[in-house]
């Protein structure tokens, strides 16, 4: 059980957490052909190291967040808000 | 020891409001039956009358047990993960978290010096949560009053 | 017989003046309140405790702790139970484990005399053929199986779980144990001290008096911490990711186990060592005892082991052995002082230890020889915290190299010292522990909205001196070959073997020998095992090698660890009613809902015919507010929503951006800027977190508030040709078709409960209107409805009955009409698609299947024989079997009097009588028919228009 | 090419009287300068894939490189379950291939592999997951699969620890029965593997990490490792968790995600339940070893991660969902829990074949049923490599199918997976 710090709750169990993982920006609809979609869809990075990675608070203040966790070691250096940077 | 009381208030009004306060996320303002906390920005629960403007009627929506006595932080503890220490969740202090496997609200307002804690699940989790708190608060000689 | 109860110990741990009578192997004992199941049998001249996993050799008392792999026995209907470790009750039966028939004489035993054919891994290398004997080879092996008995009744016990949120946690109660958890707290720490042995103290417990006097002192000075919250007879079963810390507490009132799942600021492990055995041959007979086993039988337990001793000492605790053992009065055979050189070659004897071979060729009479060749490092909390312990030769033992900031070690795992020595690196490392605790403590008040603020404790870290390392002699197997893993019979013999075959990392070796798979996990016999596999494969490997230990500490029982039994439920308001009125209770998701009152197929006819209500309260209520509701409709739905005008309802389909279907529902407008959002029952929380997911990720600048108030609703449909007449009886809203007609929305009071809201539309197909009521009132309301509609014949009807009346209508249910991969076009709602619509979740996805066309039609389905309903999931085939759809609905429909069925086959099938044939289950096949709509009942819709 | 000495109960007894010891399984070679092709990954695939290209197509200048020893992912930490119940017919008859070379396999490597047959029970504790059963049934008939839909009485009969009495929340109300499936040593099938393809002359580098895909003209050309370069035309990528990180340095995305599964055993007991219990709404599947012990298993962990260390939740989570299942085991305990690292894929089916970089082949994305496919998939990929295209049975697995959107329909059959 991971302890995630939420800007808005503070220290909480990962479990108040939905994990989403890495997430691509929205291709341009209007414009975007299959190739493009399907990798927005299903294609991962999947690296180790460092990542950056969306979370969902759904048990707590229903904010989606932003992390950067340790693939390997599960440490986590940064949380915050969707479109508010740290 | 201070014995341990559960009441159930799940009648008393309650309101979402979306404006109009200055409350921060995970702490609350008043006491007893006009208290108005916040556990996410952008929105306010507030108990008794209407407040103005836009609202949301949660009256319904959220059951509303309180919890009072020196082991009621311990009761909790047996179900719920939030760290309930003087330092981290004063009375003052709310927050939406996991209460048994339950998204509840949780607001600590403490009644004459003794720790109080309302407990907020969503109305149709109410009576299993009752049953919880009844199960877990047996070795606590809790008293569940017939208040329904 | 050879063991005997001494004169009373200054240090003992029982109570001679309590006698408890107890049973073993169907004999009656006596012992005192305090022994051990293992320190009351030897007292009573047992030797022999259980017989070994592979040969059944017998074995007796080793390390008499928890981690004694000897010492397994079943106590009533407990297995495995640890003999050195539970203490005894009146009235216990304690049983032997893995003997047959008995323990003195037990046939597997002659596996002895063939073990040199079942070398390691023999099972690999034999049993393949003939191969229709290898089921009769399973039941042979199965013969193996160690261990006690469990039974399949319902258990009693009562277990639970507590969180905790302590500064420090200290593993361990021996001196620098209790000094750390002294000093932390006095440094202003909240502090949980984790002892494994019902008595703090460790090694002192039974070392000299001057040792019992400092014992004493800590123990005096721990007590009187008001925050330090002692742990006595608990372990740590594991440290996991960010000090998440699971202890469990066996001496607890009120529960046989709790689970502490404590989230700790700074861990501090004190665990101390393990003594390790020593490998030469016989050493598995009972009789070969470590020096500390026999030190606490004595000095804990006023238990003497033996009467003719020979000790091969290396180390103090060896020397310690004999000065106890003379002060009890065995007589002291040999004294094989290792240092010296001298070792031991053999353990003679068959049932037991009768003499000692040692290395200088003299051979000795003996019931008992005592080994003290070195210590093992319990490095589990440390390993799991990241650290890689390394192996340090001139101590012949692992110690910890570089630890997280969250973790400290203290004591003997760090490294050996006077009784002062301990103590004061215990101080320093707690006081240390309790300054790195208050530091992040100060942090997470800071960073808790409503934490109070703290002052930092000072910001330099401590020095906490280093324990040295006392030179110890390598022992790890003699000349001669013994047993490794006496769990797993696994010899050194074995290991050599297992790596000269090719097996020759430790890791592989292990798995194929299974040394340190068995229920002491290799605590006892990891580094043997290393030093010997070494040996074999000419690598120094202990230099390099790392043990590996896997979670837990000590094996858990599944009660504690699922503790209490909490499975949230969700109820709707009307739930008393149901459960007083015999509704069959249906698990739906968390809802407990009715799936009937009796007869689903006359709950079916009341609605067509007459009028029944139905308790919908878990369908999903999503209160959504503001100017820009609209734009996020016309984005998360299908179709389109622009000009919903206010008191319309319009039913709606979200598809994620895959294509895939998501859910369906119906959306009103209640007033200018405030819209009720409808959703499945089981899609509800995906809907709403949906919502959110767009408007914080995509549109934060909309001008809109989304509320859950699904609970906040009794919700009762009211369906069938009268409902008009029952729900007219009760509300102020005028429900004439004109004025209120179908697809659209009114608030008002109904049972004079205000600020109900009701819509007309239905599932049914029937004229009805969903009524949604406050939830406090939803049970009254239910009650009047079938009041003043009793002369309607008004009845309630279940889920059961809804899905046949929506089949029969041709509704489909989003998760078993459609599935994981259906996209938006061919599951009926292809009307809903609006294309043209500039962007909405997944349209991209919709226009390329709108393209390629290739996709499962859902279609209504009848089978010829009107009797036969094909159950749901059967396949639909083409003659050479090749599948071309299935069912995915099916029931008899009540009111047409025959099997009705929905879906999905090959676009190429759904033509109007195409004919299909269906596979069922039993192997045959039915023929049936595609139907021109998907409603087998009233396809032109009138009955709900009406 | 070396051969070796047959395994017999006769072998038994000649070296037991004889004490001589047995021939190595496999042997330590150095590094050759270059390799016709290079399996990364030591587990059941790729061993198998170095068997099946020696044995069925004499291509024996292999090599399979392990950055530790063999067997230490996930062929070595799953829970050993094999079956073939499927839900799509492409899934099934591609396991039902694996079975059948798993029944053969005792013989064809002339090393116990130890199959046990006991049957894999999925119980279905809600309409719904009957229905899924059901499909997967139906299904599985069609594709001449002995699995079928049976009634709570006879899951008491198979399994009489199973609490089939009136749960408000989990009832049995029936269960998938599925007789072919069991369990097996997961050890035994690498190790049996690797012994057949190393006495087929096949090299087992253990210890060697690799560390970069030479590239050049945009086709592979050779392989770094921790002990030297390897010159090659022909990179097989069977790294399971690994695999996203292995297909990087041939430049290749995959549309994998690696999550820690967790597993754990307890102590052993006397024998008391002989099928495979699965309960997929309570993700928790159960077995009992012949040496006595409980293996379960549970779903994935809830968050991607490159740690194999598992965590508490996982343990208590179980323990509750096995003890809903049978009550009686409250005082059983359990003894390890460890994880290893599964390679999920959006459609939970593989990704097997060519990719974008000519000469870089993937046999990943298993996800949770990578051991069950170990043999078939080796025996296709040799076959593919072989000649030069995938064959039928891994048409439908093709890393193109993402673009193309014709995702496998294995979707339904995930969430009652094992």
């Amino acid at each position: 059980m991971l302890v995630i710090v939420c800007p808005h709750c503070g220290p909480r169990n990962s479990d108040e957490f939905t994990y989403q993982g890495e997430r691509k920006p929205r291709p341009e609809v209007s414009t975007t052909d299959a190739a493009e979609w399907r990798r927005y869809l299903y294609m991962k990075a999947n690296q180790g190291g460092w990542a950056t990675e969306r979370w969902f608070h759904g048990s707590g203040c229903r904010r989606f967040l932003m992390l950067e966790r340790h693939m390997s070691t599960n440490e986590i250096r940064s949380v915050s808000q969707v479109g508010e940077t740290k | 020891m201070a014995e341990l009381t559960f009441h159930d208030r799940s009648d008393v009004p309650k309101w979402r409001v979306f404006e109009g306060y200055e409350v921060r996320p995970g702490t609350s303002t008043g006491s007893g039956g006009d208290l108005v906390w916040s556990v996410s920005p952008g929105e306010w629960t507030a108990l008794g009358g209407q407040p103005d403007g836009e609202v949301v009627d949660l009256t319904h929506v959220r059951s509303m047990f309180r919890l009072t006595g020196e082991q009621a932080a311990t009761l909790i503890n047996r179900v719920c993960a939030l760290d309930l220490d003087d330092g981290m969740f004063p009375s003052g202090a709310a927050a939406r978290t996991l209460f048994a496997g339950v998204v509840t609200e949780l607001v600590r307002d403490d009644v004459d010096g003794a720790p109080s804690y309302l407990i907020l699940p969503s109305r149709s989790f109410g009576t299993y949560l009752r049953r919880v708190i009844e199960d877990a608060g047996a070795e606590f000689q809790l008293r569940l009053d017939q208040v329904r | 017989m050879s063991g005997f109860r001494t004169p009373p110990q200054a240090g003992e741990v029982i109570d001679r003046s309590r006698t408890v009578d107890f049973e073993w192997d169907r004999q009656s004992y006596r012992g005192y309140e305090g022994d051990t199941i293992a320190s009351a049998l030897t007292a009573q001249g047992e030797m022999v405790f259980s017989r070994s996993f592979k040969y059944h050799r017998p074995r007796g008392v080793l390390t008499a702790t928890y981690h004694d792999p000897n010492l397994m026995v079943q106590v009533g209907d407990d297995p495995n139970v640890r003999a050195g470790h539970r203490r005894i009750e009146p009235g216990m039966v304690v049983e032997p484990q893995n003997v047959w028939p008995t323990l003195d004489f037990d046939v597997k035993a002659s596996n002895r005399l063939v073990g040199r054919f079942l070398s390691p891994g023999f099972y690999y290398k034999t049993f393949m053929s003939p191969r229709p004997l290898w089921p009769a080879y399973q039941k042979v092996l199965a013969r193996f199986a160690a261990g006690g008995r469990v039974g399949p009744e319902r258990r009693t016990e009562r277990y639970d779980h507590r969180h905790a949120h302590p500064d420090v946690l200290v593993v361990g109660g021996g001196p620098a144990g209790m000094a750390a958890a002294i000093a932390a707290a006095e440094s202003g720490a909240s502090v949980i001290l984790v002892e494994e042995e019902p008595y703090l103290g460790g090694h002192l417990r039974y070392g000299t008096a001057a040792d019992r006097e400092v014992c004493d002192e800590l123990i005096s000075r721990v007590r009187s911490i008001a925050d330090l919250e002692v742990m006595t007879d608990s372990v740590v079963a594991g440290r996991y990711d960010h000090n998440w810390v699971a202890v469990v507490q066996r001496d607890v009132s009120g529960v046989s186990e709790r689970l502490v799942k404590a989230r700790v600021k700074t861990l501090v492990v004190a665990v101390g060592t393990l003594e390790r055995p020593y490998v030469f041959k016989g050493n598995d007979l009972p009789g070969v005892m470590l020096s500390t086993a026999v030190r606490r039988l004595i000095t804990l337990y006023g238990t003497s082991p033996g009467e003719r001793a020979v000790v091969l000492t290396a180390n103090p605790s060896g020397d310690a052995a004999v000065a106890d053992l003379e002060r009890v009065g065995v007589a002291i055979e040999a004294v094989l002082d290792a240092r010296s050189g001298v070792t031991v070659l053999e353990a003679g004897g068959t049932g037991a230890v009768t003499s000692v071979l040692d290395s200088r060729g003299n051979r000795h009479d003996a019931d008992l020889l005592v080994t003290a060749t070195g210590w093992t490092s319990p490095t589990l909390l440390l390993n799991m915290a990241g650290d890689r312990p390394r192996y340090e030769p001139t101590s012949a033992r692992f110690i910890p190299t570089d630890l997280p900031d969250d973790v400290l070690a203290t004591g003997g795992i760090v490294g050996d010292g006077s009784v002062d020595e301990l103590v004061a690196h215990g101080t320093a490392t707690g006081t240390e522990a309790g300054r790195r605790a208050l530091t992040l403590k100060a942090t997470w008040q800071r960073l808790a909205p409503a934490g109070r603020s703290m002052d930092p404790p000072p910001q330099d870290p401590l020095d906490v001196p280093s324990l040295s390392h006392d030179p110890h002699p390598e022992m790890f197997r003699s000349s001669t070959h013994g047993f490794v893993d006496y769990s797993e019979d696994v010899s050194s013999k074995d290991l050599i073997a297992a790596a000269k075959e090719g097996y020759d990392s430790l890791e592989l070796a292990k798995r194929y020998t299974t040394a340190g798979m068995g229920p002491v996990q290799g605590k006892v016999e990891a580094v043997n095992a290393l030093a010997v596999h070494g040996e074999a494969t000419g690598a120094s490997l202990l230099e390099t090698a790392t043990t590996t230990w896997r979670p837990p500490y000590a094996p858990v029982r599944l009660g504690t660890l699922a503790g209490r039994r909490y499975e949230p439920v969700r109820h709707s308001p009307m739930q008393p009613w149901h459960e007083t009125h015999g509704a069959k209770p249906l698990a739906a998701g968390q809802w407990i809902r009715p799936e009937h009152y009796g007869d689903p197929a006359e709950e079916v006819r009341a609605v067509r015919k007459g009028v029944g209500i139905i308790d919908v309260s878990p369908i999903g209520k999503i209160d959504l507010r503001g100017g820009d509701v609209p734009k996020l409709l016309e984005f998360v739905y299908v179709n389109k929503w622009s000009k919903l005008s206010i008191g319309k309802v319009r039913y709606g389909v979200m598809c994620g951006e895959d294509g895939v279907i998501l859910d369906d529902g119906v959306t009103g407008r209640l007033a200018e800027n405030h819209y009720m959002m409808s959703t499945t029952s089981g899609g509800a929380g995906t809907v709403w977190n949906w919502l959110d997911e767009w408007l914080q990720t995509s549109f934060p600048n909309w001008d809109v508030r989304v509320t859950a108030v699904t609970d906040g609703y009794a919700s009762i449909n009211v369906a069938g040709p009268r409902s008009r007449e029952l729900v007219g009886r009760l509300t102020d809203i005028d429900l004439s078709p004109d004025a209120f007609p179908y697809m659209e929305v009114r608030t008002g009071t109904v049972a004079d409960v205000a600020d109900c809201f009701v819509w007309r539309i239905g599932f049914t197909g029937e004229l009805s209107y969903e009524v949604h009521i406050p939830a406090g009132h939803g049970l009254e309301v239910w009650g009047a409805l079938l009041d003043v509609g009793a002369d309607l014949g008004v009845r309630p009807f279940g889920v059961e009955a809804q899905r046949i009346l929506r089949l029969e209508k041709g509704h489909l249910i989003v998760g078993q009409d459609t599935d994981g991969l259906s996209q938006g076009f061919g599951m009926g709602v292809d009307w809903a698609i609006k294309l043209d619509k500039a962007d909405f979740a997944g349209k991209p996805e919709l226009v390329w299947q709108g393209e390629h066309g290739q996709y499962p039609h859902l279609v209504a389905i009848q089978t010829s024989e009107p009797e036969l309903v094909p159950p749901e999931a059967c396949q639909i085939i083409d003659p050479d079997g090749t599948i071309r759809g299935r069912i995915t609905s099916s029931r008899l429909s009540p009111t047409l009097g025959r099997s009705i069925c929905l879906g999905q086959v090959d676009a190429d099938l759904d033509r109007p009588s195409q004919l299909l044939t269906i596979k069922l289950p039993n192997g045959t096949t039915t023929p049936a028919r595609v139907m021109e709509h998907h409603a087998h009942f009233d396809p032109e819709g009138g009955r709900a228009r009406g | 090419m070396t051969t070796r000495e047959k395994f017999s109960a006769w072998g038994l007894l000649r070296h037991g009287l004889s004490r001589s010891p047995w021939e190595r399984m496999w042997d330590h070679h150095d590094l050759a300068p270059s390799y016709d092709v290079v399996i990364v990954g030591g587990g059941v695939h790729g061993l198998a894939t170095a068997y099946y290209l020696a044995r069925n197509h004499s291509i024996t200048n292999v090599a399979v490189v392990e950055k530790s020893y063999i067997g230490s992912g996930g062929s070595g930490r799953n829970t050993a379950i094999v079956r073939s119940n499927y839900l799509t017919p492409e899934g099934s008859r591609f396991y039902d291939r694996s079975v059948e070379l798993y029944e053969g396999l005792a013989d064809d490597l002339n090393f116990n592999v130890m199959f046990e047959q006991r049957g894999h029970m999925t119980l279905a504790h809600s309409d719904s997951s009957l229905r899924t059963m059901r499909w997967r049934a139906e299904v599985n008939k069609l594709e001449g699969i002995d699995s079928s839909v049976i009634s709570p009485e006879d899951v008491k009969q198979l399994a009489p620890f199973l609490d089939i009495t009136d749960h408000p929340r989990y009832p049995i109300l029936g269960a998938l029965w599925h007789p072919p499936g069991g369990i097996i040593r997961h050890d035994a099938v690498v190790w049996g593997y690797a012994r057949a393809a190393a006495a087929l002359g096949v090299h087992i580098h253990q210890e060697t990490e690799v560390t970069g895909i030479d590239i050049a003209g945009g086709k592979v050309t050779g392989v770094q490792t921790s002990r030297g370069a390897i010159a090659t035309g022909t990179v097989v990528n069977c790294t399971a968790g690994w695999a996203s990180l292995i297909a990087a340095m041939a430049d290749v995305t995959l549309p994998i995600t690696t999550r820690p599964l967790q597993a754990a055993v307890t102590e052993p007991v006397k024998q008391f339940l002989h099928p495979v219990i699965v309960s997929g709404s309570l993700h928790t599947y159960v077995s009992q070893t012949s040496r006595g012990e409980l293996v379960f298993g549970a779903s994935v962990d809830p968050f991607a991660s490159y740690s194999t260390r598992g965590s508490l939740e996982f343990a208590t989570g179980l323990a509750t969902h096995v003890l809903e299942l049978m009550p009686g085991l409250a005082n059983m305990r359990l003894l390890r829990q460890w994880a290893g690292l599964c390679d999920m894929t959006p459609d939970f089916g593989p990704v097997i074949g060519p990719t974008t970089t000519p000469g870089f082949y993937v046999d990943v994305g298993w996800g949770t049923y990578g051991f069950k496919a170990g043999p078939v998939a080796g025996e296709s990929v040799a076959d593919m490599i072989a000649n030069g295209r995938p064959g039928e049975l891994i048409a439908p697995f093709g890393l193109d199918r993402f673009e193309a959107g014709t995702l496998t329909a294995e979707k339904g059959a995930a969430a009652v997976g094992h």
